[in-house]
């Protein structure tokens, strides 16, 4: 019995559940075609900004038991050069290409939505409405129900393909922000981004960043962004995408058992570059054992009683 | 994950037989590991990532310079600063680790002549460097003194015309470098350095007036070591560049030493 | 030159700021006393309640990668048993000793204190309002500032000794509930109890857990945890308390330097009984680094300038 | 942490060396510590937990019944069920691990005559109870056959007189000890039992006449070992029991084996 791996994200057809997830993924051509993507079903830009942006200054990572604090501050070339630059690569990348979205003011996030609106390949946005490390936008749109139902409408506005929501873990009520987006027009919502968290440098004894707070990635957050997943699966009737740890198959198949249509993965290819292989790789078992054929027949199956 | 490792790509992921594992000095080791393809691949500028563990605790790989590439085998020479570091030194020969490499770009190297000038474990940047050159580059290598004579030895084993310099004076060709480099390096000559911060400014300040012959070859802290998580960036004069794919060498006079 | 390592949380003088975390240390006598006790400044005892508690049935604990998820669900003898079994050992501790108490109703929590009243060497009530793992009282009251207030008021009432406030990393807005502990006479707050996480039963496909979601610890919420600390550091007058993954002296020390007055130390017993001697052994290295020559001196050293 | 361990605690964090780890069948090893305290003080019911990585990943120890205390050396049978027992099938002897010992009870013991029963690495948590009480306790071990030489050579070599049984028959006293498990008890005997949960099932069904005289030694997941946690809880007819430090045995009739 062959076992069918495949994914849908609403209309969005995958051919394996593992998506790259923003700000891992490097644009060389290596990584965007060929034996690099063996295992992935789509791939996440890096945030987009209407301007370029730098990032943060100073110390960027931090290493915790089992995790990465980031603060990278969404250093990107900015819309315009984007789609000089990188078009090329993603119409010719054999997987769909799901655009990361700075959430911005409302109309800088229109107008980068329309820079990108020409790029072919680019199978979805995904707004970032959530990033942790820079201050005024990002995460602060994510944080309630009103801010994240204007991010969307405004979002939903200029952006005719496919929507996704990409949410922050430190929204207080994580169901009901998901059911904001949706009700705006969100297509899918992405469980999370990263955990607000913070490293003291001990030879300085100063806040490591120089934001002093960061986000925490890798598989110590798996277990929260897994019942992140519970809890916004529960809630909305749009297909959910489940991230945060994800580095095994046992880990993909867990969070699609909780209710993901689909998972990105970002830190678990720190350690294994080849990490959507490794992980597809094991799917099969998992849906084998629960007597399926089908990955699509797993998603929610834990909420079943049984 | 490739056991022998046969993909023809720039950074890959491997598992690999610990050769040797030997104490130079006080928290300084030379470890080996047998790797065919990464040691016909390896060049000058070329480094690994090591993951200490088996789990993610630590999680992330350490990165470390390709110190030699011979017959199969490649080499680190690292130092002991945190937990990392502190596993690695207590690896048995015969157990395998995981490792990514290469890492960093190949040296871009145009001058006629070379001076190779290295801090403690730092010499592992350009030991490589010495090997292809051979005798158009010169090796000086800075260390405390007593303790190290192991670690001397190996560098001298491998460079037999390499001149160490020890902070006490107890053996080598004098207590520093800084009294022999010559300066004005003078046209088609370059140094490269590598070493601790206060190593990197001390040759900031004795070069001075000739930054643009003088290249800094630069640690910063890694995750992903491929160009993907943007958080090995320094500041350039030429705009933000990653450590692991643009460099790890850039020249002084274009690089922002102090962005930390 | 000699480091003094005592710590102070008000009134309460501690001779180590190592305390032991509520639901981690037996009531064996072996463990009141003596060479146990190391390194140890005082100990919070398991949570007590009105009436006896059997706990969740089911799978209790869950390994995550550096956490452990459990749900024990505040098994416990009931206050009255408590004082008839545990009163001498509370007595003869040579380290001040903090009830853990469970938020119930307000009338309950009320009456669960009085009945506490009369143990001799109990030096603080440490407020639960912070339990995930049952339903209907625990972290209910401390998501939100009107329920934390409310809680604080009712145990202030009851209760003359010191009030200790344990929050919950679930509310929306830390520093706000903190300071809504603050206004109704809590004495310290301590940041924070376990992290809403979730375990999927790759066996049964279902949730680990009879209540699916349980309570994450360990080294994992370091940077989580110490996050929370900085905030609430940063917006209430009384003493904090740290607690959250603290393993080594560097986490401890972190842990103040960031704000919090002392430390509590639970899943770091899992891996090492001596903890608390550990972490000690480590302190006068850390406080010699700033220059400092007295634990106390540490107390928020990150949030200055320097 | 004590290196030797000379504290008289019931419970404490040593660091022992591994002197042997050797495979005694598919997935099931023999693992050997020189743990001279632990050694004289472990008694039948005593446990460790050893610890699978120097980091937090994973950070619990896996508890471990001890089946062999001999000349200054504890030795524990497992097999790898996941991750950390795994991470254990590949230390080298020489390498040193965290262990957390003693935990459990002592078994409580006032019978005349004792049937041990074990299935698979069950057997662990029997044998140093038959060491105790030489004739007047019979092993009686099943395991799968074909493959399992070493691991029944390993009991014979320390309980000559012991029983085995494959399910496969092709070798020891036949391919079931249900044949042969004496029925009913009789006065003054006790059969203890330790093995998979189908296993213990079995011999509740066998002995459901007798449920008095019928002990299961039981796993539960751990944390802390020492009784803090409450992680560990079984339903017994006298109230919540601990397996770390009120168990592992617990009488057939008085446990909820299924309260998961
Ligand atoms: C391109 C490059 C080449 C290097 N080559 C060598 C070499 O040949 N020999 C050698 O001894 N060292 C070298 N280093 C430094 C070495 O990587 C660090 O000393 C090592 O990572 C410390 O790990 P740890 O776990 O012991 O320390 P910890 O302090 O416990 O590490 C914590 C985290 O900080 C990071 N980190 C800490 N210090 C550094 C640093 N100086 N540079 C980068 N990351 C750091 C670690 O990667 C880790 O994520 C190199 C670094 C880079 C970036
Ligand atoms: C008192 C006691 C004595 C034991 N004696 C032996 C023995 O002598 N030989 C032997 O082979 N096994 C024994 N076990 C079972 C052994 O502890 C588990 O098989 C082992 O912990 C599995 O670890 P893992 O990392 O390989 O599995 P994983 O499934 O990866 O472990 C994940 C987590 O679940 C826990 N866990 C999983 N299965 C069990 C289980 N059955 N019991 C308890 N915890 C579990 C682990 O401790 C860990 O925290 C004993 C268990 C207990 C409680
Ligand atoms: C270095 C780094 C950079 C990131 N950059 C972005 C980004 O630009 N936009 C975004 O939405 N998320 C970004 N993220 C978050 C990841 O996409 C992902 O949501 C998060 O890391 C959790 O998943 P993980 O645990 O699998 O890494 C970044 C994460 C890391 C570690
Ligand atoms: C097994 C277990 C039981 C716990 N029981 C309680 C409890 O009864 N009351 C309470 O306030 N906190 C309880 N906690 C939470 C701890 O006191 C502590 O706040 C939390 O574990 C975070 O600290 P740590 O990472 O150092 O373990 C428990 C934690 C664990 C792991
Ligand atoms: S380490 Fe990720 S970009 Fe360099
Ligand atoms: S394992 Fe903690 S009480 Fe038994």
């Amino acid at each position: 019995m062959t076992i069918d791996i495949t994914a849908k994200i609403g209309s969005i057809k995958l051919r394996t559940p593992v998506i790259a997830a923003s700000g891992v993924w490097p644009y060389s051509p290596e990584f965007w075609s060929g034996e690099r993507l063996e295992g992935l079903g789509a791939l996440c830009t890096k945030a987009i900004s209407l301007a370029p942006r730098r990032g943060n200054r100073g110390i960027r990572l931090w290493e915790t038991p089992s995790g990465v604090l980031n603060s990278i501050g969404l250093q990107n070339v900015g819309a315009k050069k984007f789609v000089e630059d990188y078009s090329a690569l993603v119409k010719n990348c054999p997987v769909p290409v799901i655009a990361n979205i700075v959430m911005e003011s409302e109309a800088d996030t229109q107008e980068t939505l329309r820079v990108l609106e020409d790029v072919e390949g680019l199978a979805a946005a995904e707004l970032n409405i959530s990033c942790p490390n820079v201050d005024g936008d990002g995460m602060s749109w994510g944080l309630s129900c009103d801010s994240t139902a204007k991010a969307t409408a405004a979002a939903r506005k200029a952006w005719r393909a496919p929507l996704w929501v990409k949410m922050t873990p430190q929204a207080a009520d994580p169901a009901a922000v998901a059911r904001a987006a949706e009700a705006e027009g969100a297509d899918a919502i992405v469980c999370a981004n990263t955990w607000l968290g913070m490293a003291i440098d001990m030879c300085s004894g100063r806040p490591a960043f120089g934001r002093a707070v960061a986000g925490l990635s890798g598989p110590a957050v798996f277990p929260l962004a897994l019942r992140v997943v519970w809890q916004v699966a529960g809630a909305v009737g749009i297909p959910v995408v489940g991230c945060g740890g994800v580095t095994t198959a046992s880990d993909c198949a867990g969070m699609m058992l909780a209710g993901a249509s689909a998972v990105e993965v970002g830190s678990a290819f720190f350690g294994d570059i080849g990490a959507g292989r490794a992980i597809c790789g094991g799917l099969p078992e998992f849906i084998g054992r629960y007597g399926k054929e089908r990955l699509t027949e797993i998603v929610g199956l834990a909420r079943i009683e049984r | 994950m490739a056991e022998c490792g046969c993909a023809p790509h720039a950074v890959d992921d491997y598992i690999l037989p610990v050769t040797e594992n030997i104490k130079l000095a006080d928290r300084i080791f030379w470890m080996t590991f047998a790797a065919p393809e990464l040691a016909r691949r390896a060049k000058a500028g070329n480094g690994v990532m090591v993951y200490a563990s088996q789990g993610s605790d630590p999680m992330l790989g350490r990165p470390f310079a390709v110190a030699d590439a011979e017959s199969g085998k490649i080499s680190i020479c690292y130092m002991i600063i945190g937990r990392g570091t502190e596993l690695l030194s207590k690896v048995q020969p015969g157990a395998s680790l995981r490792v990514r490499g290469l890492i960093g770009a190949a040296y871009p190297d145009s001058a006629k002549e070379l001076l190779l000038a290295a801090g403690g474990v730092g010499v592992g940047a350009v030991m490589l460097k010495k090997k292809e050159r051979a005798k158009s580059a010169s090796l000086y290598v800075g260390m405390p003194g007593r303790g190290c004579e192991a670690l001397a030895d190996k560098i001298l084993s491998i460079h037999p015309d390499a001149k160490i310099y020890t902070d006490d004076g107890s053996f080598g060709e004098g207590n520093s470098m800084f009294n022999v480099l010559p300066r004005p390096l003078g046209e088609g000559r370059q140094l490269w350095c590598c070493g601790p911060p206060g190593f990197l400014d001390a040759m900031r300040l004795y070069y001075e007036r000739t930054p643009r012959q003088l290249y800094y070859i630069i640690d910063k802290r890694m995750a992903c070591g491929f160009g993907g998580c943007m958080g090995c960036v320094v500041e350039t004069a030429n705009g933000p560049k990653r450590v692991c794919v643009d460099g790890a060498m850039f020249r002084a006079d274009e690089v922002d030493l102090h962005d930390d």
